[in-house]
């Protein structure tokens, strides 16, 4: 019998394959993982303690950057918490509108999550190009509405910034034509490759058992067998009014999570249609942001969840009375979708590691805060 | 300044030799600067933007985004450097090679932006590194980021061959690394001192390089001088706002580092 | 563990499990397939992709010829509006801006009237922190005045961090490049922003409120009105650059003689001091001039210590105010804040000091 | 879809558990403001359980009512009333509303059992905890500081955390 030897191997938190600053600290056993402990914090920027220095509004923006990729989604779910603390009622339009940049917003997500891990699998930057690529032409329509690529800061308590430019409406039909053919195109690129299923098929297997005892979300749950989608579960906002279909995986590997998120999309951009063809007109529905400028929530506390691209994204909101949150928490899924980072990784080789990683799809700011 | 060879002056004036010399070594330099593959926060993502199709940085010579800090010439600090993460970039710098160049892209880097005020945010990675440019915005466009990039190459074009600080022709040669922060109890420390002391405010960084880089000393050397804003009256209305808002005159004068006032 | 319930009723909508496939065998086929989406990209890489309906084409944007489309909405960095004609500044220092800030950068103060000491709805100085700007447009937001507005200039980038501290001479814009960048935007609000400014420009003595590199022409210009109005000679008129504005404007401008008279003689003397500092600025300004790099900042900080310190030593309250002529009005507390300013800035050079001394060594 | 008010739950709680359940005052954020009107009272509907209890009835939420989501585990500091309260938030797999189970510990003590050996859901959650209020779990397998470094001392989303910076300096609007 040869005499093995356990060695801790560090990966990150400056490491091409690691989504920001991650720290992965592995224990090996020649080329098998043996244990991992992630190690946090290289991003933690005091979302929460900032947070609650600033008033409901100067918050939105700090949203933002919680999850950079989505910070759509990050508004709609900041701002249903404060409208659910302060009793604020939104117009129909305005609630069209969000639900449309938040399937925008998982376009490009899952978009980029797909080039991504592709990426951390070796292929440097071609599958990333293709996969960032629809994604400039989104972010161009968001920047056309709200003003900014990336950190849109588009919402308001009530409604959203401003109402949609005349040319946003054309501008997206345009591109819902293109859409599907981008993402066949994707996904012919990519799915039956064989060296992505050596990769991918069998790697990072998370039962739908200890995904549910784990408490992830989002594709990660849905990849491991469990239809669970807050739009379906509890509807907010206008879901309710949308025909669209959950995909589930089978065995809950890496390719069932490549895989749903692809069709994910195509359920986005059916949503995106309905609400095209569901949107009310642009009388009276909006509010001037600047009534709304200081929220005074009565004392109470309030919790709303939406399910961002990662996972169900939750904010709890603590009001004192004053224009300010007593307690701002955000329930991050990307953080949570990290616990079973240890077991699923558990027994697989190390180059498998990255790739797990990139199929749960984390962003550091969300993990950090 | 450094005490600059008069021989080697005339020869630059007369421009003789090196200066086709120079043109020829700065432009080998300034087309193929090489980024690190780093990023930090959200501003990595318009990094990567850059680096694509849209933006397409190749058109500069800058596409190779290096894993390795010891193949890169710039690191391109792109997102929020909290008190965690800033030895390790510190270290990575570190590890580049000579000439070797630093973007601060965007404002958490350049001064802990939106975020200065949190406990574990670093208020600029000037305050542990030199930067060579600087790049508003959050997040930059990524044509912003193109821009800083067109500047460092007008930086690269400035500098002389006999001078640059990797031949340790200036006074100082950096031959020393940077100094690694250590953690401690109340934020980085550098040789038992906290190096960030001021906690919230902005700070005037010791490693601002007007002079284009050509010169830098290594030692951080003043970092508790506070940048001055002259309709700022911090003496007088921070002690009336702690106190209306009856927070203990110790927290002001101890975790605010604020000079106290005394009734004259 | 309980096992979890499986049956999932999804309203509106179904439950699909994804086509794994992966047990079927592809002997390469995968990777043609995927070579083929390549292949057709790199064909048709030598048109243009300008359009929302093409997946296929190069869409690079050619940055430094090229410039970018950047829509009206666009928002990068504040900016502060003057209007064109008359050179007034559109901003009145009400300080929402600087309350709504979630970073904290929007740095204001009030302009005071020198003759009353009477706060007057202009800005004296206002400082952005470019270096810590989150770019919410907040602050273009809530303006009620629309004086400060997004720009879209994004090519900012420099060597000098304490060029990113930007003072209100470089904030100002003209009204008609803000109209330019984002012409329906303004035209939304264009009625009323004028209006407002109107008002605003009546409660504004001399030329309080002035774009800085316009209040010396319009100073100007007011004397000569003046003059002319006082004694129809034209020896009288200063000596002052003749300013090559329109009568139309002058009506707009002229306030009544005396105001006039006075302004002319206050800017004749700003024009001796030469320092091009707004009168307008005394009010809350200590003597430091904005800085414009490192080394500059720190010896203007030594400089400013220095008079202040003299200054304390004698009479404190003039020096520290910055303006030895202004009959300061015997204020209890405005002279503590100046003996209190004064001695801070000598620990301020005191502490200068000793760092110098330890870069000598 | 399982829908269980606040009441409800209690009841459920109440026949199950018989002492787990505490009956807890309202809460005042806040000290009296000295001029204006006294904001309301804290008290919201939700079961407050002992925290001896906290992992019986943790359980009996997940494997009796089936909410096997464990959602949120957010700490909150009252630092007026002297307490922290930890707000549980569970989930149904087949969807509708969470509910809630809140737990007060004093601030000078704050310990409560930990839920990860039963609920590996609750691990990041407590450390999060642990590392931002000192809220101690007692039987956690890796209680360590998640996000600052070991070496830093306090704990710093408490109220009392020594704030620093401009934007604490400005009075409330």
């Amino acid at each position: 019998m040869l005499q093995t030897q356990e060695l801790q191997v560090n990966i990150g938190p400056q490491h091409p394959s690691t989504h920001g600053v991650f720290r992965m600290l592995v224990t090996v056993d020649g080329e098998t993982v043996v244990d991992l402990k992630p190690v946090f914090g290289y991003l933690h920027r005091n979302h929460e303690q900032i947070a609650e220095a600033n008033t409901y509004l100067q918050n939105m923006p700090y949203t933002d950057r919680l999850d950079y990729f989505n910070s759509m989604a990050n508004n709609h779910a900041y701002a249903m918490a404060v409208e659910r603390l302060a009793g604020i009622e939104v117009p129909e339009r305005a609630e069209y509108i969000r639900v449309l940049m938040v399937e925008l917003t998982r376009i490009l997500n899952h978009a980029s999550a797909v080039g991504f891990m592709i990426n951390d699998m070796g292929a440097w930057q071609t599958p990333l190009a293709f996969g960032m690529r629809e994604r400039e032409k989104i972010l161009d329509l968001f920047e056309m509405a709200s003003g900014a690529r990336l950190m849109c800061n588009y919402f308001r308590f009530g409604g959203v910034a401003r109402d949609l430019p005349p040319e946003f409406i054309p501008n997206l039909r345009e591109l819902l034509v293109a859409l599907p053919a981008y993402i066949d195109e994707l996904e012919r690129l990519l799915r039956d490759n064989e060296i992505l299923l050596q990769r991918a098929v069998g790697i990072g297997i998370l039962p739908r058992e200890v995904a549910l005892s784990y408490g992830v979300t989002g594709p990660v749950l849905r990849g491991s067998g469990i239809p669970y989608d807050v739009r379906k579960a509890e509807p907010y906002s206008v879901y309710d009014r949308f025909d669209f279909d959950i995909p589930i995986g089978k065995v809950g590997d890496v390719y069932d999570r490549f895989l749903v998120r692809i069709e994910e999309m195509r359920q986005s951009k059916r949503i995106i249609e309905q609400v095209l063809e569901q949107l009310p007109d642009a009388k009276g529905g909006h509010i001037n942001p600047k009534a709304r400028q200081n929220v005074r929530p009565p004392v109470g506390d309030a919790y709303a969840r939406i399910e961002s691209p990662k996972g169900e994204l939750g904010f709890y909101l603590v009001s004192d009375g004053s224009g300010k949150p007593y307690r701002y928490k955000v329930r991050a899924p990307s953080f949570i979708n990290l616990t079973p980072l240890a077991d699923m990784c558990r027994g697989y080789k190390v180059a498998d590691i990255v790739v797990i990683l990139g199929s749960i799809d984390i962003v550091m700011g969300e993990v950090d805060r | 300044m450094a005490e600059i060879d008069p021989t080697q002056l005339e020869l630059e004036r007369q421009g003789v030799l090196l200066t086709t010399v120079n043109r020829f070594y700065n432009w080998g330099r300034r087309s193929s600067i090489w980024p690190m593959a780093f990023g930090l926060a959200c501003c990595a993502i318009e990094m990567m933007a850059f680096g694509l199709s849209r933006y397409d940085v190749a058109r500069f010579g800058a596409e190779l985004f290096r894993a390795s800090p010891r193949q890169a010439d710039l690191m391109i600090v792109a997102g929020t450097v909290t008190k965690k993460m800033a030895p390790q970039v510190v270290r990575l710098y570190n590890q580049m090679a000579e000439p070797r160049y630093v973007i601060s892209m965007g404002a958490c880097a350049t001064s802990g932006g939106p975020f200065r005020d949190g406990y574990n945010v670093l208020r600029g990675i000037d305050l542990l590194i030199p930067v060579d440019v600087y790049v508003p915005g959050c997040p930059p466009r990524p044509e912003a980021l193109l821009h800083a990039l067109m500047t460092l190459q007008e930086q690269i074009d400035r500098q002389k061959l006999g001078r640059v600080r990797w031949y340790g022709s200036s006074d100082k040669p950096q031959t020393s690394d940077f100094p690694v922060p250590t953690f401690g109890a109340k934020g980085l420390e550098i040789d038992g001192k906290l190096v960030d002391p001021v906690g919230g405010l902005p700070l005037l960084s010791p490693y601002t390089s007007p002079s284009h880089g050509e010169h830098r000393s290594g030692q951080i050397e003043h970092p508790e001088i506070v940048r001055q804003f002259p309709i700022m009256d911090p003496e007088v209305e921070l002690e009336n706002a702690l106190k209306a808002r009856g927070v203990a005159p110790e927290i002001a004068a101890d975790d605010l580092k604020r000079s106290v006032v005394n009734d004259a | 563990m309980m096992e979890p319930p499986f049956e999932i009723e999804i309203p509106r909508g179904r439950v699909i499990e994804v086509q794994r496939d992966d047990s079927r065998v592809r002997r390469g086929g995968g990777l043609l397939r995927g070579m083929a989406v390549i292949w057709k990209h790199w064909k048709e890489s030598f048109r243009l992709n300008r359009s929302y309906s093409q997946i296929h084409g190069t869409f690079t944007i050619q940055y430094p010829e090229e410039k970018p489309r950047i829509p009206e909405a666009y928002r990068n960095m504040p900016i502060l509006l003057y209007d064109d004609e008359t050179g007034h500044e559109l901003c009145t220092s009400c300080f929402q801006c600087e309350r709504i800030c979630p970073p904290q950068v929007i740095h204001m103060t009030q302009a005071k009237d020198p003759a009353t000491g009477k706060p007057v709805p202009a800005v004296a100085e206002f400082i952005i922190e470019y270096d810590a700007c989150m770019s919410c447009g907040f602050c273009a937001e809530v303006c009620p005045f629309d004086a400060i507005k997004m720009d879209h200039e994004f090519e900012l980038s420099t060597d000098d961090h304490a060029q990113l501290t930007v003072h209100k001479a470089q904030l100002n814009r003209p009204i008609s490049y803000y109209a330019s960048i984002a012409p329906t935007m303004w035209a939304e609000v264009r009625e009323s922003a004028l209006k407002k400014l109107q008002g605003n420009i009546r409660r504004r003595p001399d030329v309080i409120g002035i774009a800085p590199h316009l209040t010396e022409r319009i100073a100007a210009r007011r004397a000569e009105l003046a003059a002319q109005a006082a004694a129809p000679s034209p020896a009288a008129e200063p000596a002052s650059p003749p300013a090559p504005s329109a009568p139309t404007e002058a009506r707009k401008l002229t306030p009544e003689e005396k105001a006039a008279k006075l302004a002319a003689i206050r800017a004749a003397k700003a024009a001796q001091a030469g320092d091009g500092v707004t009168p307008s600025a005394e009010g809350g300004t200590p003597a430091e001039a904005p800085p414009a790099d490192d080394k500059a900042a720190r010896l203007a900080a030594i400089r400013a210590a220095n008079a202040a310190k003299k200054a304390a030593a004698t009479d404190a309250a003039p020096a520290a105010t910055g303006e030895p002529t202004t009959p300061t009005p015997a204020d209890d507390k405005a002279a503590r804040l100046a003996a209190i300013r004064a001695a801070n800035a000598a620990k301020r050079k005191q502490a200068a000091d000793s760092v110098d001394t330890e870069e000598g060594s | 879809m399982p829908e269980m008010s606040p009441a409800e739950l209690r009841a459920r709680l109440a026949a199950a558990l018989p002492d787990a359940l505490v009956d807890v005052a309202p809460l005042a954020m806040t000290p009296p403001p000295a001029h204006g009107p006294q904001p309301g009272m804290f008290h919201p509907p939700d079961p407050f359980v002992h925290p001896d209890h906290l992992v019986a009835a943790a359980l009996f939420v997940r494997d009796t009512l089936g909410y096997a989501l464990l959602s949120d585990i957010a700490v909150v500091d009252y630092l007026y009333a002297g307490c922290f309260e930890l707000v549980y938030r569970f989930y149904h797999p087949s969807g509708g509303p969470g509910i809630v189970l809140r737990v007060r510990v004093p601030r000078d003590a704050p310990q409560v059992p930990s839920l990860t050996p039963h609920w590996p859901a609750a691990n990041f959650h407590e450390r999060e905890a642990f590392d931002l209020f000192g809220v101690e779990f007692v039987g956690h397998p890796y209680l360590r500081r998640i996000y600052m470094w070991d070496e830093f001392e306090g704990f710093p989303m408490r109220k009392d955390f020594p704030r620093q910076g401009d934007k604490y300096l400005g009075g409330d609007e």
